[in-house]
């Protein structure tokens, strides 16, 4: 338990924390560190009074109660009964718009990536959309993305009670203020600068008036994380989980 | 209720797919006919409009690689932890197939307008992203209980053929879903519907309380082959694992025009692992077949 | 998935539906709450809006005749075979209770919207019946996709609460409902899910793979009341019949407001037979039963 | 076998032959004739080169294979994957508009009947609707219903596929001329007179050039009917079946 805290399980962390108190969380495919910072949101508020946060990893049969289709996450967040989810992007810009889709005009263009998701909808009707992306490059964090698959906030009277609540990557993680429409950097993470993220960031932000070193999981959350946590993200993310297991100190049995 | 004769082998099930079909299909989680997608390329069908539902993998790019596809209407054509599809990149690159980039939720209100026989469903969010730019059939409308609300509408997607793999038939014509209600959907929506079952089972489904309200009915089912390990190489629930070294060679061999060919003529030559062929095309391996 | 605590008596069941509710319902062969019901009337709720999907018989006659409704949303209120609602045809007359008469189609439209987080849906027909001019929650818009083409919106339903009686819950809060499939509607599209059962098993729904497909997860679900023989006097499924001389000494009693109230005070007291008071009124029989 | 054919029985088999050949005939609640047609139409069907007609009654668990609840039927019918069904009326009039929810103004008005049911829907949508009223009186067929629950056909350029296809009374069928929007009397039930259909109805209709009697069911279908059908509409219907047993030559066991 005394090992060092490795990258994977700062970010899981981190992201923990920015959950707190959500009653609900949903975790879209191919996302195994929010998958994993969701389920130890839920261990983390069992017992508490407001009850503990629901959890839907897409993809998962045990940790996802869903019975009726794929629409149904896409009716609860319309309803306003999903309060976070998470998204990335092959870009992502300081207005806080991402591209899903690829670079250099569209349809041929440049780089193609797999496509948009449900970003379009679920940008617009999550309160609390954790952007998150472990790549910090001027690569992904460009002036100006180059096709937007899912619309920052804008002044354009469109229905919007949701959009992005902060923004995790593998260097630091930033606050969105939702007032003047800024990434705000709040930490950075250990081993790392505030002058690299300037440099590898392709958009001017805002800096919060102290710029902490973004926190290592306390001990409780830490032991929650590489126990049940572990096992409980293997179901859906067996690669990924064995990858994190061969970090611990004392290798379980597999 | 009379039995009825709708249980075909997979080849005659693929045939009743025509060339030109608006064919919807259901992401890897939801049941993929592999076995009958191996039927279509073997056929050699042209000019697939593909839906998918929402995203698609394996099936989406080696249908795309063969040469089966015109368009693709889809939120996503990814293979997950295995990479991106490499007939699908390289088909976008080349221009060969028309794209119709989609969001989730709006193949979904596409095809519950067409289940619904309505021409449209209004849908939140969407405004603002580049996509509504490049899509005819989704227009920005006025919420007609709202001041200044704008919405989208979402035309109908009305699939020609639905094709997917589910758990169970019974000898009426009745597939057993399970959890992935959205076969319904598929079903609903299509003027066909095609199923491979992992099992045909005796009795009638719909007089199986446990099991009735997770059932399409006969009702809307073209024809159902049984196709047990269907779903190969991808996995299917607790049945069977995805085949891991299937996948990792696909996306390694598929890289290249000739690296997909030969995949495609040992797909077609039955159900073991992949031989990268070093250096040799299809031709090569057809000569070698022959 | 931890046990929830969602299990409560049928009394503290109906002391969830506050006064001015928007309450929905379903039809008889869905699965009506009738004990829960019960408990309504004896708690004396006031000013429901009661909203049938997409029709109501006994439960919307006597909450009427008990005062326990200011609105009423409905395509048809109707004691089928045993004939019309007497306490509900009372009302019209009377003007006591606001009538938004609507087509089934409507209603499930209405609903869906509510589920899907859309201020509205769009619907065929309807266009020429007098039902629109009194609706102005349906509006006759444009199909964006048409040209001359009128279609109608209807308006979302945002339940307040749904109400009503299936097969099966588990100590997970997992409610199984077999066939009824819109009694999932109901749960999704109102804010708080009140659901009496047949009985309570062991073992998790969503964990059984026959029946995990037709289960409302307990997401949806505010409280559960186990209520055998809980759609009584109405029948259900093939488990028990309708009391079908409780329906006609109901229908029989219920055509005066005094008869109705000797109805009210019998169903109270027990699960009997209703034995006609000729001539006496609730006064009397609240004297005798003193 | 030889013993006469009831009232019942006359319409049962006169509404199987208007739905001869469809697909797909969907029966509403309280619709014990229609349903026993139904029934008859897929038993006389079956084994047809176009296959047996599928039959959806409401109500019945054995003979309606819907399990998306009760929406699929107007789904369908919207699709027009229902071929047939049928509407009544508390009042119906000459332009075949049908008024299902009460007399002389609304709300409080005269007489108050359930309500519209799906009829504003359904009478748009499917392209044979058959209109059923066993009391054929003035004071049903008026001419000019007081509250139209569902419209006839008229030019108003809205998406109809669907409306009336015929109408059958206690007295008399109806064929309705879609193209000049008229009722049109083909057939006098026996005992009945052309009068008497006169007399009895308060709006116009043409007569069509040979008036013939309604033919009796032929002795294929009496078989079927107080066979197979009288037992499978009994499953949804049991005290109709009841008394339609009642009025056989020899009595079957219950």
């Amino acid at each position: 338990m005394s090992a060092a805290v490795t990258p994977t399980e700062l970010l899981i962390g981190s992201i923990a924390r920015l959950l707190a108190g959500v009653r609900h969380v949903a975790v879209g495919a191919s996302s195994p560190i929010p998958g994993a910072a969701a389920l130890l949101t839920r261990a983390l508020s069992e017992g508490s009074a407001a009850g503990a946060t629901r959890v839907s990893v897409l993809g998962s049969r045990r940790h996802n109660a869903f019975t009726n289709g794929g629409v149904e996450l896409f009716d609860l967040a319309a309803q306003g009964r999903i309060d976070a989810f998470f998204l990335g992007g092959g870009q992502i810009d300081g207005d806080a718009n991402i591209n899903l889709v690829g670079t250099d005009g569209y349809p041929q263009g440049g780089v193609r990536w797999p496509g948009s998701f449900g970003s379009a909808y679920l940008y617009h009707l999550v309160p609390r959309v954790i952007l998150f992306r472990e790549e910090h490059t001027r690569r992904v964090f460009v002036p100006r993305v180059d096709f937007i698959s899912a619309a920052g906030p804008r002044d354009d009277r469109v229905y919007r009670p949701g959009g992005p609540h902060a923004m995790l990557t593998g260097l630091c993680l930033f606050d969105f203020d939702k007032l003047r429409r800024r990434f705000v950097l709040l930490s950075v993470h250990p081993g790392h600068s505030l002058e690299e993220v300037r440099d590898q960031t392709g958009f001017d932000f805002d800096v919060a008036e102290q710029v902490t070193q973004t926190a290592a999981p306390d001990a409780t959350a830490l032991v929650l994380m590489r126990g049940r946590v572990l096992n409980e993200i293997g179901e859906t993310y067996p690669n990924f989980a064995q990858l994190w297991r061969a970090t611990l100190p004392v290798p379980a049995t597999a | 209720m009379s039995v009825v004769n709708n249980l075909v082998d997979i080849r005659a099930l693929a045939a009743l797919v025509p060339d030109g079909a608006k064919l919807v299909v259901a992401k890897d989680e939801s049941g993929v006919a592999m076995a009958a997608t191996r039927e279509l390329v073997r056929r050699g069908v042209r000019n697939l409009h593909l839906v998918t539902v929402p995203v698609s993998g394996l099936q989406a790019d080696v249908l795309i690689g063969a040469g089966c596809v015109a368009t693709v209407e889809s939120s996503g054509i990814t293979l997950s932890e295995f990479g991106t599809g490499p007939c699908f990149t390289r088909a976008i690159k080349a221009g060969s197939i028309r794209m119709k980039d989609a969001t989730c939720p709006a193949i979904y209100a596409g095809l519950q307008a067409a289940q619904k026989g309505l021409p449209f469903m209004p849908l939140r969010g969407i405004i603002g992203s580049d996509l509504l730019k490049h899509r005819d059939d989704w227009r920005v409308i006025d919420n007609p209980f709202g001041t200044d609300d704008k919405i989208v509408a979402i035309a109908a997607i009305g699939p020609d053929v639905a094709l997917f793999h589910a758990p169970l038939a019974d000898r009426f014509g009745n597939v057993f879903i399970g959890r992935q209600r959205e076969l319904m959907l598929l079903a609903h929506a299509s003027r066909k519907t095609l199923v491979t079952v992992e099992q045909v089972v005796e009795g009638n489904l719909l007089d199986d309380d446990a099991r009735s309200g997770a059932t399409i009915p006969a009702l809307y089912i073209e024809a159902i082959a049984h196709a047990p390990k269907g779903m190969w190489p991808l996995g299917y629930g607790d049945a069977y694992p995805i085949d891991a070294a299937w996948m990792r060679a696909y996306v390694q061999m598929a890289r290249t025009a000739e690296g997909f060919e030969s995949v495609v003529a040992q797909w077609l030559a039955g159900d073991g692992a992949l031989k990268p062929l070093v250096g040799a095309g299809l031709g090569e391996l057809a000569g070698a077949a022959a």
